[in-house]
This record gives C-alpha cells, sequence and structure tokens, in this order.
C-alpha cells in the first residue's frame, strides 16, 4: 500500500461548460468519468488512450479501458477513462459517466448512450447535424456539444480519423485536459514515424476541435 | 539396491546427477541362454560389438586393431543377438546353420552353468 | 530516474521483462494475454533485447519449451491465460517437479466452457496445487513489480520453483493505468545475473532430468518439493524489502488496507481488491469499521499472516472469482480453514462474484459488507454477487 | 571414411556412446541400437550429444530413479512434447552462445528420440511446430508399431492385421484395418528438412544419414524400423533380421528427402514378398489364421509396390530440384 494512496480526499475537477459560464460539479467520490462510444475501427480505443496520457503529464492519475466483445471492424464499442487527483484504485466499469463522447452520430438512437447519464452529464458528438438535432435523436436531457470532427479531420489530415479534433473539444469542454499536453503526446507518437508536417497537422486539428465544438446553453 | 535415501539427502528436482550409474545395475541376471565365444572360430569382424544392445562384449585393441575378447555377463541379457548378426554362424557354402564347432559363438542354456 | 508511464498491464510486463532481457521466452497468443507477446516480440523484433524467442505452436509446446530452455540454464519466461493454461496443465507440474525456475505471466481468464474471454480466476485456481509459487497483481503497477521480483524469488538456491505471476484479464491486461516504471539499469542491477544450476549444455557433468521415479523415492522428491515451498515466505520478504529500496513500493505476503481497527475485514484477490478499497474508503466515512487483507502471494499461502490478522474480527467476507463445482469456493475454503485454529474466530461469509468477466462495482462490495454488519453470514452459504435469479 | 563397425569399435571399445550398460530394456531390442548408432555417429564426428526423450519403452528402461544409463545431458519431460522441450534445449544454447556464455566453438548435437506413440500420434503436432520453426535438432523415431511400453497397442504406425490389444484380431475384425500412418512424407513436406528412413541392417546407410543430418543446416527427422521382439512375436535375437526382411521386402524403403529432393538409398531390385516378413512375426498369427489373410497381405504388397514405384518416380522427379 502505497503511502499516498492512504487518507484519500474528495477531491472536486472543475470543468467549464463555455468561457462564460464556469461550474463546479462533485463528481462521484474524486473521479472524473468518460465513456466513449464509438465503431470499432474508428479509434475511440486509441483516442481515450491518448486522453490519459495527456491527463497522466497533467499530473493526474488516469485509467483508459476499452470494452471487449469477439466485435469487428464496425460494431458499435465502447471506451472509457477515469481521471483523477489520488490513485485510482476502481476496477470496476464506468456507470455514471460525468462525459459521453460520440464519436459517430449514427450510434445516437443505440439507448446504451444514455446509460448511467443524468442532467449534470455533457455529451459531446461529432456531427454535422445540429445540437437539436442531436438532442431529438438521443432523447439526452443534459448539456450537448456538437464539433464537425470528422469534416475538419478530413480537411486537415486528408482522413476522416476524428480522434484528434475530438480530444481538443473535450479539453474545451470539460477543462480535464490541456491543448499544449494533447500536442505534446502528439508530438511523442507522430514526430518519428511521420514527421513534423504530420504533427502540425494534428495540432491543427486539434485546435480546430476546441474552436469549433458548441454546447447547449 | 543402493541405500534409499531420506529426501533431504537427495538431489532437488528428481534429478540423477551421477551420469551413467545405471551401469551399477546387474542386468546379467536376466539371462536365460549364454552366449559362448568360441575364439579359435572369430574374425575379429566386431558385428557382434556393433549390434550388442547392451554394450556386453569386451573389446580390446591390439596392434591398432579390435579384438573381441569375450562377453562381460555383468550385463549380458542372453538375447542371441551377437550369435544371430555373428557371419561365422553360417556356413558360407550351403547357407544354411554353421555346426557348432565350426561358430565363433554358440547360445547355451543357463541352466548348462547352473553349478558355477 | 523513475517513470511514470500510461500504459496496459500487459506492456507492464512485457516492459519489465523488456528491462530483464531473458534468455529465452516462448510462448503462443491467447487472449488477453497476446499482447504481452506482442510487446515482446517488438522489443525482439526491434533489438531492444537479444532474448531468443520461440513462436511456439501451442501453450503446451510454450511450457514444454521454457522447461527445455530452463532445464538447459537458461532465463526464461512464458506468458498465457484461461485454456491456454489449461493446455498446460501437465507440463506445470512437470516445471514445478523438475524445479525448474521459469517465471509465467497470466492473463486470468474464465476457463471453457461455454467459451468466454474475460476475466476471473478459474485459471489459477485450477493449478493451485501445481507447485508454482503464485503471485497475485491488483493493477498494472503490481503486476511491473512482481515480474521484476519474480526471478529472484524462483532462482534462489533454497526455492528453485517456478512463478506465476496473475493479472486480470481485460481489467489489468488491456486497461490503462499509471504505472510507475524504474529504470533499466536499477532492474538489471536488481534482477543480477540468473543462478544457473544443473544445465543441460553443460557436458562436464552431464545431469538426467525426468527420470522415472517410482513408489521407492517419488514420495522423498514430492516431500522436498513441499519444503522449497516453506521458504518461499521468508525469500518473498527478504526480496520485497530489497524492491522497496529501489522502488519506495512495499509488498509483504497479505497486503493490509485498513485492517488496523476493523471489525469487518473482507478477502478478495487481483484487481477487485482496488475497488473493495475504494468502496472501503467510503464505508469508512461512514463510520465502518471495515478493511481488506488481499494475498499478494496466494501459494504457497500466508496461513500464518491471516491467522494473526483475523482472529478476533467480528466478521471475514470472502469473495471468490472462481466456483469450485461441490465444494465451497477455493479462496474462502483456504481462509476458513486456516480460521480453525485461530482463539476467536470470527463471522464467515462466501461469495462468489465476476464470473466470466461479469463487473464487480462498489454497490456489490457494498451488499456483502452490510450482511456482514446485520450478523447476516452464514458459514455455509455460498452467495452470489452481480448473479440473476 | 565412412564410419563401419572396425572404426567404431577402436573408438567407442572402452567407452559409452551417450548410453551404457545397465538399462532395462527387453534383451534384443532394437531401441538401445537405433540410439547407439546415432550417438556414435555424432561423437566420432566431434560433436557432443544432448538428448531428450519422449515417455515411452526407451525413457522408462533407461532411468529408472536413482539409476540413469546416460551418461550425457538428458531430458525426459512428458509423452508428446519431446520436440518442444528439446527444441527449448537447443534456443537455450544458441542464446547462451549469442552471450558468449559458452564457447563459440562448442558443437553440441540435439537429439530427440521417440516411438512411434510418440511422434506419429500424441506427439505430432509437437514434432510439426519446432520442425516448422527449424531448430537445429534431428529427431529419431524408433519405430516398432505400436505402443509396446504399455503392453502393444494400436498406434498409428500400427500396420493393417497386426494383432494388438486395442484393435484385435477377434472372429469378425482381422485386426487394424488402416494402413500405416506415412510419417516420412508427412515430414518431409515440412520442406526445409532433411527426413530419412534407416534400418539396422544397413548400419553404413544408418550412419550416413546421421552424418548428414548433423550437417544439415536445419532440422531432421530420421525413422528408424525398430523391431520390438517382445510384441512382434519373434525370438529375442531377430531384431536385425526383421529389419532386414523389412528392407528387402520394401516393406521399409530405404530413402531420404533433402529439401524436397528424393533419393531411395538402397535399390532393391527383386525384393521379396511382403508375404515373407509378414510370416516371420507371430504379431502377423492370429491373421494369417483368418480366412481374409490373402486379402490383407495383398492389399499391404499393394500398396508396397506402388509406393516403391512412387519413390522411384519422385527421385527421377525432384532430381536437382530442392523446394529451397
Amino acid at each position: 500500500m502505497l503511502e499516498s494512496m492512504k487518507n484519500l480526499r474528495i477531491v472536486k475537477i472543475s470543468f467549464s461548460i463555455d468561457k462564460n459560464e464556469k461550474e463546479v460539479r462533485t463528481v462521484p467520490a474524486n473521479i472524473f468519468e468518460i465513456r466513449w462510444h464509438g465503431r470499432a475501427g474508428q479509434g475511440a480505443k486509441s483516442a481515450s488512450q491518448m486522453l490519459a496520457e495527456a491527463a497522466l503529464d497533467m499530473g493526474k492519475y488516469v485509467q483508459a479501458f476499452p470494452e471487449y466483445g469477439a466485435e469487428r471492424t464496425g460494431a458499435p464499442m465502447k471506451a472509457f477513462n477515469r481521471i483523477s487527483d489520488e490513485p485510482i484504485l476502481l476496477h470496476s466499469s464506468v456507470e455514471t459517466p460525468n462525459l459521453v463522447v460520440v464519436i459517430d452520430d449514427t450510434l445516437l438512437s443505440n439507448p446504451d448512450i444514455l446509460a448511467g447519464t443524468n442532467e449534470e452529464t455533457v455529451l459531446i458528438v461529432n456531427t454535422v447535424r445540429s445540437i437539436e438535432w442531436v438532442r431529438q435523436k438521443s432523447g439526452f436531457k443534459g448539456k450537448i456539444c456538437v464539433v464537425k470532427a470528422t469534416d475538419i479531420a478530413l480537411e486537415e489530415l486528408g482522413r476522416g480519423t476524428p480522434n484528434t479534433v475530438m480530444l481538443g473539444a473535450i479539453a474545451r469542454v470539460t477543462g480535464v485536459i490541456e491543448l499544449k499536453y494533447v500536442e505534446d503526446k502528439i508530438r511523442d507518437m507522430f514526430l518519428k514515424k511521420f514527421g513534423e508536417e504530420v504533427v502540425n497537422k494534428n495540432i491543427r486539428a486539434l485546435h480546430r476541435g476546441y474552436e469549433e465544438v458548441t454546447c447547449s446553453a | 539396491m543402493p541405500e534409499l535415501k531420506g529426501w533431504k539427502e537427495l538431489p532437488i528436482g528428481g534429478l540423477i546427477v551421477e551420469p551413467g550409474n545405471a551401469k551399477q545395475y546387474k542386468t546379467g541376471t536376466w539371462r536365460v541362454m549364454r552366449p559362448i565365444y568360441q575364439a579359435e572360430n572369430c574374425i575379429h569382424c566386431m558385428q557382434c560389438w556393433l549390434y550388442c544392445p547392451d554394450q556386453a562384449i569386451v573389446v580390446e585393441i591390439v596392434d591398432g586393431k579390435p579384438k573381441m575378447r569375450g562377453y562381460n555377463y555383468y550385463y549380458c541379457k542372453g538375447c542371441g543377438l551377437c550369435a544371430n548378426v555373428c557371419p561365422k554362424s553360417i556356413d558360407p557354402k550351403t547357407k544354411q546353420p554353421a555346426p557348432e564347432e565350426k561358430r565363433a559363438i554358440v547360445m547355451k542354456p543357463e541352466t548348462d552353468f547352473a553349478d558355477e | 530516474m523513475p517513470l511514470k508511464q500510461a500504459i496496459t498491464g500487459a506492456e507492464a510486463i512485457a516492459y519489465a521483462m523488456k528491462q530483464i532481457n531473458p534468455d529465452v521466452v516462448a510462448a503462443y497468443p491467447i487472449t488477453p494475454q497476446t499482447p504481452v507477446v506482442e510487446y515482446f516480440a517488438k522489443y525482439v523484433a526491434d533489438g531492444v533485447v537479444d532474448t531468443e524467442m520461440i513462436p511456439v505452436e501451442s501453450e503446451h509446446s510454450a511450457m514444454s519449451a521454457v522447461v527445455g530452455a530452463a532445464a538447459a540454464g537458461a532465463r526464461a519466461f512464458t506468458a498465457t491465460a484461461s485454456v491456454g493454461l489449461a493446455l498446460m496443465h501437465e507440463v506445470v507440474f512437470i516445471a514445478a517437479s523438475l524445479r525448474l525456475p521459469i517465471v509465467m505471466a497470466v492473463a486470468n481468464r474464465a476457463l471453457s466452457g461455454p467459451i468466454n474471454i474475460h476475466c476471473d480466476h478459474s485459471d489459477a485456481m485450477a493449478e493451485r496445487d501445481s507447485g508454482w509459487i503464485q503471485l497475485w497483481a491488483e493493477n498494472a503497477q503490481e503486476a511491473y513489480d512482481f515480474t521484476v521480483m519474480a526471478y529472484r524469488i524462483a532462482e534462489h538456491p533454497d526455492i528453485r520453483l517456478p512463478v506465476m505471476v496473475n493479472f486480470d484479464g481485460f481489467i489489468i491486461s488491456h486497461g490503462v493505468e499509471v504505472v510507475e516504471t524504474l529504470d533499466d539499469e536499477v532492474v538489471k542491477q536488481f534482477v543480477g545475473k540468473p543462478i544457473r544450476m544443473n544445465s543441460l549444455l553443460d557436458t562436464s557433468k552431464p545431469v538426467t532430468y525426468g527420470a522415472l521415479d517410482l513408489y521407492d523415492y517419488y514420495f522423498e522428491h514430492k516431500r522436498s518439493q513441499i519444503e522449497a515451498m516453506k521458504h518461499v515466505p521468508r525469500v518473498f520478504k527478504e526480496v520485497a524489502e530489497e524492491f522497496a529500496k529501489i522502488s519506495g513500493r512495499k509488498y509483504d505476503l497479505v497486503d493490509e488496507y485498513m485492517v488496523d481497527d476493523a471489525q469487518y475485514v473482507m478477502v478478495a484477490l487481483g484487481s477487485t481488491a482496488g475497488t473493495i478499497k475504494h468502496t472501503i474508503n467510503e464505508l469508512r466515512k461512514e463510520g465502518k469499521k471495515v478493511g481488506l487483507v488481499k494475498p499478494w502471494v496466494f501459494r504457497p499461502f500466508p496461513k500464518a499472516e491471516y491467522q494473526r490478522i483475523l482472529n478476533g474480527r467480528k466478521a471475514v467476507v470472502v469473495l471468490d472469482r472462481s466456483a469450485s463445482f461441490g465444494a465451497e469456493a477455493p479462496l474462502y475454503e483456504t481462509v476458513k480453514s486456516a480460521l480453525y485454529e485461530v482463539a476467536v474466530r470470527p463471522q464467515m461469509g462466501s461469495y462468489v462474484y465476476g464470473l466470466g468477466g461479469r463487473d464487480i462495482t462498489p454497490a456489490h462490495i457494498r451488499q456483502a459488507f452490510e450482511d456482514a454488519f446485520n450478523g447476516n453470514l452464514i458459514v455455509d452459504e455460498e452467495r452470489y454477487l452481480g448473479l440473476r435469479e | 571414411m565412412p564410419l563401419n563397425a572396425i572404426e567404431l569399435a577402436k573408438l567407442f571399445h572402452d567407452k559409452n556412446p551417450g548410453i551404457t550398460q545397465g538399462h532395462r530394456m527387453c534383451p534384443g531390442c532394437a531401441a538401445p541400437n537405433v540410439v547407439k548408432f546415432a550417438l556414435m555417429t555424432a561423437i566420432a564426428k566431434g560433436y557432443e550429444p544432448v538428448v531428450g526423450l519422449a515417455t515411452g519403452c526407451l525413457e522408462v528402461s533407461t532411468t529408472i530413479y536413482p539409476y540413469t544409463a546416460w551418461n550425457i545431458p538428458y531430458i525426459h519431460n512428458a509423452f508428446e512434447n519431446v520436440a518442444a522441450t528439446i527444441s527449448g534445449v537447443e534456443t537455450a544454447f544458441r542464446a547462451a552462445k549469442k552471450r558468449g556464455e559458452i564457447p563459440a566453438d562448442k558443437k553440441l548435437a540435439f537429439f530427440a528420440f521417440a516411438g512411434d506413440g510418440g511422434t506419429y500420434d500424441i506427439g505430432l503436432q509437437s514434432l510439426s511446430g519446432a520442425v516448422e520453426r527449424g531448430h537445429k535438432f534431428i529427431y529419431i523415431v524408433y519405430d516398432n508399431e505400436g505402443y509396446m511400453n504399455t503392453g502393444n497397442q494400436r498406434s498409428g504406425s500400427t500396420p493393417p492385421g497386426s494383432d494388438t490389444t486395442t484393435a484385435p484380431v477377434g472372429k469378425k475384425l482381422p485386426g487394424k484395418a488402416q494402413l500405416k500412418k506415412n510419417i516420412v512424407e508427412i515430414m518431409a513436406a515440412h520442406e526445409n528438412v532433411y527426413v530419412a528412413t534407416v534400418a539396422l541392417s544397413e548400419p553404413m546407410d544408418f550412419m550416413k544419414k546421421i552424418e548428414k543430418a548433423l550437417e544439415f543446416d536445419g532440422p531432421s527427422f530420421i525413422a528408424a524400423h525398430s523391431a520390438c521382439v517382445r510384441f512382434w512375436r519373434v525370438t529375442d535375437d531377430k531384431a536385425v533380421e526383421t529389419s532386414k526382411l523389412a528392407v528387402e521386402t520394401l516393406y521399409w524403403p530405404l530413402y531420404e528427402v533433402e529439401r524436397g529432393v528424393y533419393r531411395v538409398t538402397k535399390k532393391v531390385t527383386n525384393p521379396r514378398p511382403v508375404a515373407d516378413y509378414i510370416k516371420s512375426q507371430g504379431r502377423f498369427k492370429p491373421l494369417l489364421s483368418r480366412p481374409d489373410a490373402q486379402e490383407v497381405i495383398d492389399e499391404i504388397q499393394e500398396y508396397v509396390n506402388r509406393r516403391y514405384e512412387r519413390l522411384l518416380a519422385l527421385e527421377e522427379a525432384t532430381k536437382d530440384k530442392p523446394i529451397r
């Protein structure tokens, strides 16, 4: 048993819905939980992992884990994150996420999207449609944010991989990760393999996600 | 049989660390037929030595050449393979079994030697 | 400098093995162990290690090959899970009885059938009497640490037994967590050079491995195997103490969490222990005197520790992630049997949970604790958490 | 200089060739000679042998604790995994050499011995895997066509009509109905391999093939005709004679396949009828008293003829055409 693990205290993670409105939310215990919805092969698992790594660099404790079945490419899948200022002991699955991220808007009518959510939960969706459309499609009651992540990715990267854009949106909406740490991760991952240009493209995509995400009031 | 040792005295893992110690084990007691070597008929071709499954043929090197010197009965199980592969067991003319007095190896019942 | 990394348990183990740079790795892929082999194969392919890797055609051959390699004096490693471990079963026993210091990581997964790829402990429990030392990791950190410590225990001249490092399939193997890894050089120093004994490659001292051992000697050899296990607690503690010096992380035979004043103590293996700790934190805030005693070492079973810790507690609740059909669940049975000899026996309750990867949540753990608080434990009744009736 | 009895006697008259006296194989058993021929060749050629053994007669009889009839490094692991086991030993050797822990010029020869049960049947996967991976080792099956260690049960190698306890010749059935599995072709199909058949009655051919195997850069598989005098129901002195008959009737053709190139190493121009081989052994006696005996013999004869023709054709067709 680590010394630091003893005497856990309740911590609060602050996150902003938009620039003007600051809100402090008490998450279950001291952990911020994210659930990702995507299709196998779309990169939700990598995105959750990258988010965990960026949060680690910020001095947080993190978890990232996908839900595994025997599904193949294209099947709906989920991935999860936990982020905390304290070591995370929990090893159960995420039941009441603070944030739900949907990588593919064709999944919105899937009732799984709403599982364990309440009005405090935030939903971020990669879609070209409107917030209203998302609300109608999903029946979600809480805060909804939308970002055209695939379009942005196509424009910036030439490939429809929305991960980095989504991370930008998450940074903006929740504050659990900060852009500069994600930038560092992008550099770590791509610089050696693909060079400066790919790094810069991804960083641009990340920033556009941050700038272009829009949320309901 | 060696003295049966207690568990603390044995090497770990059931390992045997004394290479080839089966040589202590006498297999000669299994014998019901005994090969008798008749040196005068032997051509020292080493076929008996080559085929003895129990390495019971005694060989000596004389002037750089191997010479058959009979049996190590401590090991010989009496299978008779040596006699079977011995070229002197066959009459070269008739291709029939050679008469005993012409052979280099003759198999005799172990009971013939009961008095030893 | 120790390095904090967000990596999976599988990568943590492969990373430890990279630092150890063993002589031989023989392994066959099986979910959810596969990434361990994949990461390691990449290290080999990139020349980061100079280990000889044997990509065998089955787990049976994986264990057979590491037996051959270890008998040839090599520091050998393999990894498996579930039915892969079951396929090895025969040779798992042979590895222990030949006293070969092999290390094997097991990403614990349910045994078939029906086939299931998720976590439970039925695979390792089926090997609990195989003569292997069993270490059980709660998280990726412990999986890394135990892998670093394993050869020191296995190769110790008083022990010479194989070590199984258990870590929960998917939950730990595929879950990304923060792992503090040590410097390569520190690990290398700590693990040291292999202690080679009775090598098949030493033609000047030929040894015979695996003789036919009949009723006149077999029993004596088993007795000496039993004896080797008795040295494990002492050696484990020595190694753990040294490990604490390089890592700051202190291990023992059991992990005691908030037990000092605890009246209600839970016992569980693996990742669930973390969820229990989390729940204990919540219950403590509510003023409940609860704690956890988790076996870090399950074989040999730290009986004396359990007796010392659990004597006189109000209740002991044991959670098992495997069933023993027609008998009590393995961890419960073991703990209960240990408590037969204590002066003041606690109430006891047996809970089976999580078979085939069924989730276990703080609510389930609370439920089991509630039964204990309410005096509602029946020593001979096995209960189930998260099961639909 | 090719190895022969005289030369070997000079080398080994006062020392054991890996296997020693005091083993408890049946009197007249062929298997110890299979081992002896192989190990003498290796040692004569400057190699130090290391042996792995599958569970079986040879294993049981040579290592009854506290005795071992091996004065060289030896490991028995289990029945079905000798190839995987020796692949681990061989890999450890390469690892140690690479790391400079043993001298670079140390010449070890890794042998795996197994009976037909441990080769044709339960050990086939392990064998195939180890050969596919290309470990440098020599696998030798002493083929006595049944589970003789446990009292003559049928194996994939048992020939039709042979009386075994699990496929006995009965009032209705004529014993095993299936032909012997062609293990040699299975192993040859691994392609980057040296495969050969040997018989005790042809020691020079036997040792030459072991020499080739030692020098071959990869795995080798040797199938040795190995009479079980006890359950083939021949007298104790007949192991070599039976092998000779097997070769002369073409029941056991002597050939080799090196990376797909076939070579019949002993051409038999006037083969004796297979019936001579069958009638020489008591294991076929129950068959011979059945009215359908001739049918079974004819079937075997037909198979033997065709196989030999095929081998000659393959020799012709694959000449100078190694598969890799």
